[in-house]
């Protein structure tokens, strides 16, 4: 699938993915994430010296295309239940206080989900990374929607991940205004034929 | 910033069946609603069938098993499809407990909140279809056995249809044939009591339904859902 | 196994084996149906209705039998992910969808003569319709999901739940004592029926076998075709883009 | 680039109808399942039952009946939401038809596609339940009467249930308690043939209910469409 | 709701509404649409001198969040199908290759929407404005996931249709590269407390 695509990502690494839409960014930060598998020879990813494969689970944290909030419920009852799902402790009011301010939620704790603009409920998805504390952080296209304020203050956010010894993995269109590497997903992509080859199975 | 501290896996696993709990009651509220739809289905059969009370008592204990099944199966469509469309299965797979724990929970919680409230319910249907006063203890007993034994098999089916769009019909077609053991032992049960006889051995039975449904039906679940999130 | 992994191997294995099949196929059902409809004895207790047994019983054989190659099909593709048993299942279905029907239809025919109706719901007759909708609903699976590897491995999954349906359809008879008969071939003290019965019915049991290899190859080489086809497509597809790429 | 060019409003509504069967029918095939939901649900009742020729032959018109209502409505279930999900309820608001164009072909579309196959099927189920022999003409001209209304009642409820999440089962318990005019002449239909008394007066009720239900169904639903817009 | 709220515009123009996150820019573009009704007052949009709730609704053709594709049918299949329930007019395979071409979609006009990646759907359902003419585009967020080269093809969209007498308004956070009227939703946002007025009921 990914052929020859390989990177090294340490402590304190940020990656964004870019490319084409249809290059599989998507794919891959689920391939990373463990949701697909992947035969290990194809990719050569791998953090701090282990092979991603080894990693474990509870090393990530993602946000994909959808938010995984719940409109029946207000976003203090989301937060709360992410956190209890995560890391099986309750959170306590404050930190969760702290957590709705990063991106500028706090008015909006005890209104139901339901009624969120798209920019709003994905904001309360980006929260989840400063409930629980976790390694690897997986973005896919984390800057979709939201205003210019809050673009900012993602980037300090992933800064302070990073500075802290994190590693955040990024697939984006947009400048995400952090310095890192950048993995460009076009120049993995199959050149030339899949081969149609007799022993294709 | 270490993912190392010790997690309290009881913690998690109560954390979510408390969840689907809270859903399944909250808005559109799953729970109500299967028993509103078994109290509905139910009471449409005097009509259809006519109000003769031999008849409806005759055909009592089928009808209301073969309605508490339906509506079992109904409330189970959307068991994992919610969550796999807002993306919080994705959420759940990176948590602690693993896709068994998670399957285990969301079955426990939908039995709890909806399978079960239909067992109760049932004697208040036997009374609309003139059942013989001595079948109320079997039938009960019947539904308390066999119940779980619908909410394990229906998650096979609702966990191999969360991908697909207009699922929940499909499922129908998957589950209910495989729902046919647990609905004859159950039926037979109450028979059995309207009859004279001894209930026991089909609660045996009934029981021993259960068990393989709880095996096969939990890896079987977690089978398809690790298929459905690739 | 894996020695037939390979499609281009099972192709020249089937191209060998195809018209072995397919003579014994007809060489079989010829004599088969010549003892069966000819020289064999009517029953004593069922007169000339009993050679509807004939086509019977072979027939819900077969929906058994197929039924565990489907599973053991799947169980392969899901344990080792082998893409060819995922075909191997799919190729299967259809059949033993088709022979399981027949054993029903056949049987409800045969009912209405020896037990004056079509259809009673006893567990034998229930279980066979149960393993009926096993078939019918691992075909809808198939179909409900357009990635092909996603719906094989989901079907594959239904058929190894469905495998618990298998026994209880071999030990309905016994459990519920009802109006279908016991096994009088298949049992562990011998066969109990007669010996010029039993010629033609293996004869015809093993016409159905011949039968069925024929069917799954042909529908193996089908379903492999197939997935070239679509691989080469894709490949072709590939191909414009990167020119297209290359133009604009 | 001027949005004055005359349309033809004939050619947008079939296209609508169009795609709904074929939508039907694709991947997922509501209405194969819709069947299979009908022949599953119906096999189901002798196993509860028992296997009693009588008993079954008394109770055939009723079941019959009241499984073809549960199966409709298990279809009806997404008729609306679909198209509501995925965006493109608000591109149809922007067609030339209007909402009350849409809602008719799109409850067209679905009494074709999977209602009147029930009424087809209805016959091969009589078999399994030892119908007799004269009941198999009432039973079919009675669902091909009253499907019609089945489809256009549920729209209502299909509708309204539009912006609900887990809608399909809060639809059950609004839409059975409609079903049941058209469940009694229906049934009473089927009766009349098997006790030999005429059934056309119980047919001409059930065309008026029929008559009824498209006047009524297909204005609230538009209006409950509009609502669930905004 | 909008206080104060009222633009004006004629044919030719690009009005693109800004504003924070909630601020009420979908709201409103759901208003122009006609599917939320809004007191005749509180709002004073215009087009071409006529009062927005005068225009006839197929004079729109709206893109918001969600994209409209039937994931069960193939590219080709949506475009025609959308291209009929507009119009009622079959397109021919013509004008269709060449609207796809628009977005860069030709190579997968016959692949199943369902494996599309989230910018390749978000493309699909861009490209019906290439198939059906109608003077006023709504477009709800029209940036978000397109790749730089697709984020081009828009802008060059959006001008040609207001070259040619079209009316585009789009609400986003991204710059769109088109010139015209900024209206900045924040500024219409009901300031202090909504009174509760006797006369309300
Ligand atoms: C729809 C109705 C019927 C179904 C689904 C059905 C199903 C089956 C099945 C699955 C078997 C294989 C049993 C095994 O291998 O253990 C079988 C065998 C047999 N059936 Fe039927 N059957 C039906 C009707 C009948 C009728 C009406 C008769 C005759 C009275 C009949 C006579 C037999 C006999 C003699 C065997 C062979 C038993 C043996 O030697 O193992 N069946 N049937
Ligand atoms: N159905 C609704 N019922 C009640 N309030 C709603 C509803 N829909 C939206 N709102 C509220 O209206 C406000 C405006 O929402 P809207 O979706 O129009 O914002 P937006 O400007 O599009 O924001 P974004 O940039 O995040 O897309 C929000 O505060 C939201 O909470
Ligand atoms: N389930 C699937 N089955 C088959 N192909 C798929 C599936 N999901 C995605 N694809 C294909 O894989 C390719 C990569 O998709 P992916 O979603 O990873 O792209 P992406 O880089 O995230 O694009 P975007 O920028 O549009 O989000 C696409 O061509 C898509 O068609
Ligand atoms: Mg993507
Ligand atoms: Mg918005």
């Amino acid at each position: 699938m990914f052929d020859g695509l390989g990177f090294q990502a340490k402590s304190g690494d940020f990656v964004s993915l870019t490319g084409k839409n249809g290059s599989g960014k998507s794919t891959f930060l689920r391939v990373l994430a463990g949701f697909i598998p992947a035969s290990e020879g194809a990719m050569g990813f791998s953090v701090d010296g282990e092979s991603a494969t080894g990693v474990a689970r509870d090393s990530f944290l993602m946000v994909g295309h959808m938010n995984g909030l719940k409109p029946a419920f207000s976003l203090r009852q989301n937060l709360q239940l992410f956190s209890r799902l995560m890391t099986g402790r309750h959170i306590d009011d404050d930190s969760l206080l702290e957590a709705a301010c990063t991106f500028g939620l706090a008015a909006l704790l005890d209104e139901s989900v339901q009624y969120f603009s798209s920019g709003q409920r994905h904001r309360s998805a980006l929260t989840r990374f400063c409930l629980v504390p976790r390694q690897i952080w997986l973005m896919d296209e984390p800057t979709v929607g939201l205003d210019a304020e809050n673009r900012q203050a993602l980037a300090g956010l992933i800064q302070r991940h990073i500075a802290c010894g994190g590693i955040v993995i990024a697939a984006t269109h947009d400048p995400m205004g952090v310095s890192g590497q950048t993995l460009n997903m076009d120049v993995f992509r199959p050149t030339g034929n899949p081969s149609v080859d007799e022993d294709w199975l | 910033m270490s993912s190392m501290q010790t997690v309290s896996h009881g913690s998690v696993f109560f954390s979510l069946v408390n969840r689907d709990i809270k859903l399944a009651w909250s808005q559109g509220g799953g729970s109500l609603l299967a028993i509103g739809f078994f109290f509905i289905a139910v009471s449409l059969f005097p009509f259809g069938i006519g109000p003769e009370p031999q008849v409806l008592a005759r055909i009592a204990p089928g009808v209301i098993w073969v309605v508490a099944l339906l509506s079992s199966v109904v409330s189970l469509d959307r068991l994992y499809q919610a969550d796999y469309e807002d993306g919080s299965l994705d959420d759940l797979a990176l948590s602690p407990l693993g896709m068994l724990g998670v399957a285990t929970a969301k079955v426990l919680a939908h039995w709890f909140s909806t399978t079960l409230p239909l067992a109760l319910a049932a004697p208040a249907l036997g009374i609309l279809l003139n059942l013989p006063d001595n079948a109320y203890g079997p039938l009960v007993a019947s539904l308390l056995i066999g119940t779980p034994a619908l909410s394990l098999i229906g998650s096979v089916g609702a966990a191999l249809t969360v991908a697909v769009r207009r699922g929940g019909v499909l499922m129908f077609l998957l589950i209910l044939p495989l729902y046919v053991p647990t609905l004859i032992f159950g039926v037979g049960a109450v028979d059995a009591a309207v009859t004279m006889t001894d209930p026991l051995p089909h609660l045996a039975l009934l029981g021993a339904t259960t068990l393989i449904a709880f095996v096969v039906g939990l890896f079987a679940s977690v089978a398809a859902l690790n298929l459905a999130m690739e | 196994m894996h020695r037939f992994a390979n499609p281009a191997q099972f192709n020249r294995l089937a191209d060998v084996v195809l018209p072995w099949a397919i003579g014994l196929t007809v060489l079989l059902s010829v004599a088969g149906l010549y003892y069966a409809l000819f020289s064999s004895p009517p029953d004593y207790q069922q007169g000339e209705s009993v050679r509807v047994m004939y086509v019977h019983v072979p027939a819900a054989w077969m929906g058994m039998f197929v039924y565990m190659v489907m599973a053991a099909a799947s169980f392969t593709a899901l344990v080792w992910r082998h893409p060819l048993a995922l075909l191997a299942g799919k190729a299967a279905a259809p059949i033993g969808a088709i022979f399981t029907a027949l054993a029903l239809i056949t049987g409800m025919l045969w009912g209405k003569p020896m037990w004056g109706t079509y259809w009673v719901w006893d567990g034998r007759l229930t279980s066979v319709l149960v393993q009926f909708f096993l078939y019918l609903g691992y075909m809808a699976l198939w179909q409900a999901m357009e990635d092909e590897e996603k719906a094989g491995r989901a079907a594959s999954i239904l058929a190894l739940v469905g495998v618990v349906n298998i026994p209880i359809i071999k030990f309905s008879v016994d459990w519920w004592s009802t109006l279908h008969q016991p096994a009088s071939v298949m049992r562990l003290d011998g066969p109990t029926i007669d010996g010029a019965m039993l010629v033609p019915l293996f004869l015809m049991a093993a016409a159905y076998q011949a039968y069925f290899v024929v069917v799954f190859l042909w529908r193996m080489k089908l379903e492999i075709n197939n997935r070239k086809l679509s691989v080469m497509r894709q490949a072709s597809l590939q191909n414009t883009e990167t020119q297209m790429e290359v133009a604009g």
